[in-house]
């Protein structure tokens, strides 16, 4: 019962057409150099976009769009391609009236220009930033269809910006007493967040201006944001125009109203920030058909909040046996690795699951592992075992077994 | 840091400058900015900026989840939402969730109105969040919330005492209770143990919710997107 | 005689405008998410864009567009700005007709599709891809005024693809016989290259469709092309139709009429195909001027094509005392490694220059210890250490010194 | 390789798929098609289908650099061409350059003429090839060139002696000559000798011939593009 699609295995009597008579760019001229100053994808590439998820949100600017996952390679996610999430619409903001301050225990606030602050040391790491609310719609049942929308709200990008560290040292902050950072954006929404000033004090929390080599996209603030590497997108503030240091954490909106997660007692438990480790196959996955039997490469994406992806292990049969996959180097810490497994297709109803493992040694859990702690009703930090079936016809369904 | 500084490098900020940015509101009220607001003058706010939004009792879901209801009088006796525990009850509004009452006040004076952010008077701020207590019945009608009392009120807040921080899910120690994970799994390799069933398919119904997925993946590869655009036949 | 820019760090009396009227974008709603569904740039960003270098070329299709590694961070090209390099023009190939064809000393000449190729165990790897010709301009004199022309024939991506041994294993490759195998391309030109089966029995060179997360680019050969770490571009054949295995080299025009090197003897080299270890400061680099007196980060690229980067030195005194700077991690064989050093410019005139040393011990040389050897008319393999005259003015200037 | 392989992957080409793509012709002339072209012939080919773009002498340099010129009669015996040795000489020609007869035949076959590459038949291929040797002076007007004879034709090619393998470019031993780099540089750190004038500087006149920097950086930053639009003043 496999789809009609050509049997492209088998030659036509004498051959291909599409070899036998050479194709008009063999025998003709092509297009000049910087055609685009700024080139774009193929066009036969259009399918692949970001979108957003019917009825998700009320509105189009407290919204979200998902990367096609299903549709990417490697680990970087091509800019444009990038999720989004705003909560009060995106902007793009003249970066030389750009200005960031640092306050609070600091022995002198201080201002700085997108000038002085690309004069300041950088460093460029890989990272990947996840929303706290990735695969939430599907904490009670399955809800979506593909991997664009359970697990899309994901990109990993190389970040290069100035470790926070050196602009407080550069305020005289009062590092002793100084026990949180408050972030604050310049939109409309001027989102907040609390970090911890341990995460800071280690370096790794950079104020980037640089995203994939180029300036980051609008969509994801130009022309500066917070990166805060293994923890929930939200707290990677956009249009970042002030960190304050103070002594305790300052309840915002986004850590306290949202972004909680509701246990099975009925308590929210606040401040979550770390994305736990999470992995999930994004080819096959849901929504897609395989062409025939035979030969495939399951391969996938793994990350983890915490550190460096250590394993990852895939099952074809529903979590019953477990193979180790491969995984593609380089393995960077809170960033994605990819990773993949041989599989030979027999044409029977499969169900295939990948299990990541991080170098803490947690191991990602199960669904039913999952929900016996946290219930189905914390929206954010689902990081369960993701399931597809492949059926006989060849579609993949988005399921949940175990 | 470099030897030497960074000469050339950034300015002392002005007072002005940290006043008009410095807005944040703490849960200890730091930050918050002397002033009171009427629970009257909070209707009057409502009704011309925000009710079209979140419907004139807070109830609407049109734009966003509802703010106001599901909280009771015991409720804010206790400082726990009881329907919270229930698996059946619709919703989550803002009043069964927020625990502290800075959050209120400093979003409300940061994002809101949405359209114009940032356009409220500090009286606006106290009034608006006054009516809005009042509409979830923890404020009376003649009340005017202040920086004054807003400590007392934050002891009224029905959701006050329902909130954990008893998680690993905090990048460090000190603000949290644990530091190991709450969720431990077993990496089981071979003749492990699983259910059989399918615990939850995507529905039949829903297999057109997202578009035809045909055009949501490349026309090459190792597979297709399914054709979804017909609705399937039975 | 600094230029009049605006001095930054002083305050106006109350504030700076910037921040005491609040913007726009804070006080207002911002834009839709999936306004667009493959984003582009800020609009602010506009300047950042590969350019032809006037008179070069004397077409537009056999010409050359050049990336503006003036402005861009880390070690990930933006795929919009990657380098052109083409010899009868770009195409936008449909990939569902798109054929790769195996043959020579094999068992069975083999032909793929492009969904084939999909389905077979990918690696991802970052690798800088290097025309053979930069910095070409260069050998003799100084003639172009920025590193977007003396270096921007260099980008750097995450590619995607299946090793080529897989292919050649697949139609049965006489191993032991063959010694090199052609690559093929399907454009007009057709471009032929001949590549060493050591390189592809390594598992380096691959047959890669993906860049940077999403599939190749239109001019960077969608749908197929070869990838081969460390050998200049011309070898990394577009639209690539076709690999026979050999066991003579195939003597193809890019080979042995370009791409060969004039010594001073008069003898030409052919077959130079790796392009050796190699630097450049980007910032500050020539036709930029500094704003300022006072700290900057010299920063800059480094590669080697025989493996890792070791060590790059930094002097800003035109050669005679240099300091070793710090490199990003990851280090990666074959790719772009960032360096930067810390520098207080005290307004007088500094010549920048950058040593890139890798890990089989080999230096870069200066156009004295390079020219002592080659001479200077060889067009390709420039490797020479590169000045930047940084003057009273500010502005830095191109030069050649030591 | 996979244990079973890639079932259902790649599958064999059939002889007409190879004949189709096959093209290549090597340097001892492997995959060159047997068959033959005039001197004669040559020029009506190429002066309907090449001189439009490199002249009528192959001299032209309008679209690509000139094919002939700059060989002499002393070179055909010594298969060295000397210019190559001088300084001064202007061009480098194809016919200076190309060691092998073979890339000559296999490049015009597969890439020319340039807007209708592989439009010519086997017989246009000979008999062009014939035709640029003969502009050259490398073979006379009544010569027709063939897969027979084109060997000792190859052993006329003014520069067949003119290359080098002698180099550790090549990413393999076996082809070439050296295994070790020929430029050893030396990485000194501190005071070292270094010439104090600049060798070569970029001209003054040559200011503005990559358009205006300012325009090609970015508006923020470290630094901005100079202002290259109005010549500098003197
Ligand atoms: C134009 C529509 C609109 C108007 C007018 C508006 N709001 Fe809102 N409001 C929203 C949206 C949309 C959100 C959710 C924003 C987000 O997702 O971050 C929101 C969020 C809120 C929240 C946070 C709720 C939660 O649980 O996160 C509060 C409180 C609030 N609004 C109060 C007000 C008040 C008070 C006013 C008037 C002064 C007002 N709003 C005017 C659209 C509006
Ligand atoms: C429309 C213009 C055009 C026409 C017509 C044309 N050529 Fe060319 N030719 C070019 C260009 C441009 C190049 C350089 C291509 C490149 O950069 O790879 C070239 C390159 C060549 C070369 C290689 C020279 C070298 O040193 O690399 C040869 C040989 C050649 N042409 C022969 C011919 C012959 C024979 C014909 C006719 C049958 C022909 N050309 C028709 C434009 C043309
Ligand atoms: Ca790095
Ligand atoms: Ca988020
Ligand atoms: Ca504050
Ligand atoms: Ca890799
Ligand atoms: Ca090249
Ligand atoms: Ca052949
Ligand atoms: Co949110
Ligand atoms: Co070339």
């Amino acid at each position: 019962a496999l789809p009609a699609v050509q049997a492209q295995n088998v030659a036509p009597a004498d051959g291909d057409p599409n070899i036998l008579k050479l194709p008009e760019h063999s025998t003709s001229l092509g297009k000049p150099v910087a055609s685009d100053g700024y080139g774009k994808p193929s066009k036969w590439e259009s399918n692949v976009q970001r979108r957003p998820s019917p009825g998700l949100t009320q509105t189009t600017q407290a919204s979200v769009s998902f990367a096609p996952l299903q549709s990417l390679f490697g680990i970087v996610t091509p800019s444009g391609l990038h999720f989004e999430r705003h909560h009060q619409g995106w902007w793009d903001i003249d970066p030389s009236k750009h200005r960031f301050m640092v306050n609070g225990m600091v022995k002198t606030p201080k201002v700085f220009t997108m000038d002085e602050l690309m004069r300041l040391p950088a460093v460029s790491r890989f990272h990947f930033i996840e929303c706290g609310a990735n695969t939430g719609m599907e904490w009670g049942n399955v809800a979506v269809p593909s991997c664009q929308y359970t697990h899309g709200m994901l990109s990993c990008s190389e970040f290069t910006g100035v470790p926070l560290i050196t602009l407080l040292e550069l305020a005289g902050a009062d590092l002793s007493n100084g026990k949180f950072v408050l972030a604050e954006g310049g939109d409309g929404s001027s989102m907040t967040r609390t970090i911890p000033m341990s995460m800071v004090k280690s370096g790794e929390v950079l104020v980037a201006y640089g995203q994939n080599g180029e300036m980051l996209r609008p969509e994801n603030g130009y022309p500066l944001r917070l990166v805060v590497p293994g923890v929930q997108g939200v707290s990677w503030v956009k249009y970042l125009r002030r960190i304050e240091l103070g002594d305790k954490p300052y309840g915002t909106k986004d850590e306290t109203i949202h972004y909680v997660d509701l246990m099975p007692d009925g308590q929210h438990r606040q401040y979550t920030s770390i994305q736990e480790c999470k992995s999930v196959v994004t080819t096959p996955s849901g929504g897609q058909t395989l062409l025939d039997k035979g030969f495939y490469s399951v391969t996938g994406l793994a990350w983890s909040g915490r550190g460096k992806v250590k394993r990852v292990d895939v099952s074809v049969d529903g979590g019953r046996n477990w193979r180790t996959a491969r995984l593609e180097s380089p393995v960077m810490s809170k960033c994605l690795t990819r990773f993949s497994l041989d599989w030979v297709w027999d044409g029977k109803p499969a169900i295939i699951q990948s299990r990541a493992m991080d170098e803490t040694g947690y191991v990602q859990p199960s669904y039913r592992e999952l929900r016996a702690v946290r219930g189905s009703r914390s929206i954010y930090h689902n990081n369960a075992i993701q399931s597809w079936l492949v059926q006989e016809s060849g579609e993949v369904k988005n399921v949940q077994a175990g | 840091q470099a030897k030497g500084g960074f000469p050339g490098i950034g300015r002392d900020a002005t007072p002005k400058e940290v006043a008009a940015w410095d807005i944040d509101v703490r849960p200890d009220f730091k930050g918050l900015p002397p002033g009171s607001g009427s629970v009257a003058k909070g209707q009057e706010v409502w009704e011309g900026k925000c009710a079209s939004c979140h419907g004139v009792f807070g109830e609407s879901n049109q734009v966003f989840s509802p703010l106001v209801g599901g909280t009771t009088a015991d409720d804010i006796k206790t400082g726990h939402v009881a329907s919270l525990k229930r698996t059946d009850y619709p919703a989550r509004t803002t009043l069964m969730k927020v625990s502290s009452l800075s959050t209120l006040w400093d979003y409300i004076n940061r994002a809101m109105p949405w359209s114009q952010p940032k356009s409220l008077s500090v009286e606006e701020v106290y009034a608006v969040t006054a009516y809005l207590l009042n509409l979830g019945d923890i404020l009376p009608a003649d009340f005017t919330l202040s920086d004054k009392n807003i400590r007392e009120v934050q002891q009224r807040l029905p959701n006050r005492n329902g909130i954990t921080l008893d998680h690993a899910l905090w990048p460090d120690t000190g603000l949290t209770g644990k530091s190991t994970p709450d969720v431990v799994a077993k990496a089981c390799m071979k003749d492990c143990a699983v259910d059989a069933a399918l615990t939850s398919t995507m529905p039949d119904f829903a297999r057109n919710a997202h578009g035809n997925l045909a055009e949501q993946n490349r026309h090459v590869g190792a597979q297709r997107g399914i054709n979804t655009a017909p609705p399937k036949a039975p």
